[in-house]
């Protein structure tokens, strides 16, 4: 799978939905999650553009985050996506289904290790835990790339939908306390929708 | 938000200037000081004079800018860091919100890993209606913030290292306790509508600086009333005794008019005055506001002999004091 | 309105105290101070820290206070000059209303008939939009009048006579220029409803600190529409020319978040710059005030050698400086 | 005529009217000439209770006015009342016509004095001299008090509706162009109505 290709078309990705994103989070939030995606995905965009490999980009891309999108989600997807690189032995070339394994399991530590958040806290993790079990499922199975991320989109879809009955834990939505319930998280739908949209990628549908 | 920034530093070019290689940082205009712990705060804009209003002398060297309502980047607080520090360490002085604590806690470590600058973090969580007592260090930070800063600075002016800095904003944040009310909402410009609604005749009590949602939703009531609502409640959760001493802070979170305010100081006085527990001095004014929010809060400051003194120390910025004061 | 007074004098007992046999007088605490020429001032309450905001250390000894947007007893203004009289004579200083200036007039013929007492008058007229320059004198009086406080206060601080006082006052009037722009109205409580009503898209320029109509009423502008609309108008009203130099003032009405003005003193300043008219000091914040209307005005004032002077000498009151400044 | 009577009843006066005063002054100015009014009357009528004399009441009333009522209206009538108390005999019992004719004249040129407004200039004194001319005019004719005060009244009611067409030249309503425009002033109204008032008083009727 070509990351390069991946990075490139993030930004229409994201412009396609930060509109819903930003609505989302305005019903328990302050209604800027698809300004801050919008902003990292231009970031992440950017850093492919000069970087040499995925390392480099995972890193590079991972700082530009930090800087130009420093809200809560801003700041995890960054601190993730540093660890991720990290992670990655300096050789990786093109990101194998394995190496795609490791760079979300890294990515869902560092958000839990940084944010604080446990399952169930209503956040991006709540999507994002239940999608990475189905793709290591998969892999058992030896599923190809793209049915992975399709089984992983469906799990994540499933749990994202799941969050409106679950009461915030933590971050901003935590103080709205019944104003918030009844909302699907933000994260936790962008997450759903990031995996449909890697899933059509690899397939070659998008 | 930066031209927002060029006004500030326009206006008090020979007090204030922005951190070399970052628009969103701003600095004492003789920052680094040399062999004084620097403290660094930073937070989203919306609020002045907090929290970029406090950068002066005898208070806090340098600050983040986030944009309304959010967090500074880590990158910007690393660098205001870098260009404040004298030599014995910064410390982080900045309201509990999530976001700020992620992109602190992560400047952090950046300054260690790459800068090899030692970093300590307070943060102030003085909303009695966030979190109970025995909680209360997952309290949100709100006006309260003030008597930290204005300890802490006076703290490291005098010569403490950072532990004592951090231990003095520590004492004075575990020691404060506010409570707000809001007559209106205030409406996030991003966003463009307002944060919720509130009915003419209705207050919320206990709301936060965002427009967070406080205890209860009342009937408008009278300054008299709103004193006997909040300053009881703010009494018991500082455990205060006839014969204790306190600093007072009416804030007003930016659309009340003074005159309410100092309506609202007397009414708090005389509430005081009946428990018998001493006023050592009182803050009446805009401290830290909410875009147009309508609404005020009232902090009590429990002293003793060590805050007393930093709180009379002197200090200077040009939000808080028009003719210069050091 | 009692409970206001009382609520300042709790808050600052050090720096206030009542006039004697007067609870619409508050004077500097330490007044009256001997040798020194006293300055009083007073008019209708609501534009917080106009007009008691002023009363302290380097700017007035005294203020009488009326009620909300009305004049002062001409008694309670004999009773202030009474109680600040140090010796060398009274200058009354207030803004240019009628209601204040019959008042004024009455109080002085009072103190010269039954007290022996000498007085002279400056009555502020800053207010562009009021009257054309060559009837500068019919003028309203608005934020400007904080430069006439200022030096005045000085000039008596320093220990000129009352001719001298009221020159200065005099001289920092004719050259001190305002043009204010609203965005809502002000609501007189007595009256309940707002002195006019402006659409939500709508803005009035040249507005009084009352709610007086302005020059126009326009679509709403953003900050440096409105600055390119002001700053040339008062260039011309104070025939400003490159080289010379100001002192400027950005004053919010009440209802304007900090963030906004600061945003309308880069625009300022920015024309200011391109006319090459130097900068001396800039005072931005809330220094005038109209209850809760919504609206800024900008204030250039003329100066010269002795009027910089002047403008920088120590003052302090507790409404300009928390932390004390002198 | 009975000057302690009149004074007596003036806040029941004011009570009455005190309403249409306000609504007058809020058309173009700040609202409060009823409260002013109002607050003046109490005054004249506690200081009538302690006073001597007829002299005693206008000196002393002035002075309570004067604190009571620092408003315009308020001041000028403080003032006019004090200065007509100057006038008068110290030995002055019941105010004849003739000493009523100057009490008039004396408030009307102090007003002037103070205020600095002429004739047209839309203010009380656009009923006040109309008033006192008919009430000289009257007395030339010899005739009796009530009838005196019926003509004063009947002039100032013709030339307080006039002030309708004036534009204001003085206090705070000549800031509110054209916005005051086509209203009748409220202090020109409040003479006319007290000048009526007095007709009614001194023929026995209020
Ligand atoms: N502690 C946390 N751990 C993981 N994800 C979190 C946490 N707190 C919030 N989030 C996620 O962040 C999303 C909001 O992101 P964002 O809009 O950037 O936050 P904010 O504007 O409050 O800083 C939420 O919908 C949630 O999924
Ligand atoms: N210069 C003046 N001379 C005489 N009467 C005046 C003058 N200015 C105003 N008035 C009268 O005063 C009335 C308003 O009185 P008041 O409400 O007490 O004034 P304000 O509230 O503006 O101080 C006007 O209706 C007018 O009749
Ligand atoms: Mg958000
Ligand atoms: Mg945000
Ligand atoms: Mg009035
Ligand atoms: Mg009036």
């Amino acid at each position: 799978m070509d990351w390069r290709q991946i990075a490139e078309s993030l930004p229409e990705f994201a412009e396609k939905n930060r509109a819903v994103w930003n609505e989302l989070d305005a019903a328990q939030g302050d209604g800027d999650l698809g300004v801050t995606l919008q902003l990292a995905a231009n970031a992440l965009a950017d850093a492919a553009a000069v970087a040499g490999t995925v390392r480099d980009w995972l890193l590079e891309g991972g700082r530009a985050v930090r800087k130009a999108a420093p809200s809560t989600m801003g700041i995890l997807l960054a601190s993730a996506l540093i660890a991720a690189g990290k992670a990655l032995p300096p050789e990786t070339g093109e990101l194998s289904s394995r190496d795609w394994l490791l760079v979300q399991k890294t990515m869902a530590e560092e958000i839990m290790r940084r944010g604080g958040a446990q399952r169930g806290d209503k956040t991006v993790l709540d999507a994002f835990h239940p999608a990475i079990e189905a793709y290591e499922e998969g892999l058992e199975q030896n599923l190809a790339a793209e049915e992975l991320m399709a089984k992983a989109a469906e799990a994540a879809n499933r749990s994202a939908e799941a969050t409106a009955d679950m009461a915030s834990k933590t971050g901003r939505s935590s103080w709205l306390g019944e104003r918030a319930s009844g909302r699907i998280d933000g994260g936790a739908w962008f997450c759903y929708q990031l995996y449909e949209w890697l899933a059509l990628k690899l397939s070659g549908k998008a | 938000m930066d031209e927002m920034l060029q006004g500030i530093v326009k206006a008090f070019p020979d007090r204030l200037r922005f951190t070399e290689g970052d628009p969103r940082g701003i600095i004492r205009a003789d920052a680094p000081v040399q062999g004084k712990v620097a403290i660094a705060t930073g937070g989203g804009s919306g609020h002045l004079p907090v929290f970029l209003g406090y950068v002066g002398k005898g208070l806090v060297d340098g600050c983040s800018v986030g944009n309304v309502f959010s967090s500074p980047s880590a990158d910007t607080m690393a660098q205001v860091a870098r260009q404040i520090h004298g030599g014995r360490g910064v410390l982080f002085l900045y309201g509990n919100y999530f976001g700020d604590k992620m992109n602190f806690d992560l400047a952090a470590e950046i300054l260690e890993d790459e800068d090899g600058i030692r970093t300590l973090s307070v943060r102030v969580a003085d909303d009695v209606a966030s979190a109970p007592r025995d909680r209360w260090e997952s309290r949100r930070g709100v006006a309260g913030i003030f008597f930290a800063y204005k300890t802490a600075g006076a703290s490291a002016e005098r010569g403490d290292d950072l532990e004592q800095v951090a231990e003095i904003a520590r004492r004075a944040t575990s020691r404060t306790a506010t409570m707000g009310v809001a007559l209106s909402s205030c409406t996030i410009p991003a966003s463009g509508k307002p944060t919720f609604e509130i009915g003419d005749d209705e207050m919320e009590i206990g709301m936060g600086i965002h427009g967070e949602p406080g205890i209860t939703r009342t009937k408008l009531m009278s300054a008299g009333e709103i004193a006997e609502r909040v300053v009881p409640e703010l009494i018991r959760d500082l455990s205060l005794a006839a014969g204790d001493e306190v600093a007072v802070l009416v804030n007003g979170s930016g659309a009340t008019p003074p005159e309410e305010l100092f309506i609202m100081n007397r009414e708090v006085h005389a509430l005081l005055e009946k428990e018998k527990i001493r006023i050592y001095r009182t803050f009446v004014g805009e401290y830290a506001t909410s875009l147009e929010m309508a609404g005020c809060s009232v902090s009590l400051f429990k002293l003793d002999d060590e805050l007393k003194m930093l709180l009379d120390a002197p200090a200077d910025t040009p939000f808080l004091n028009t003719f210069g004061g050091v």
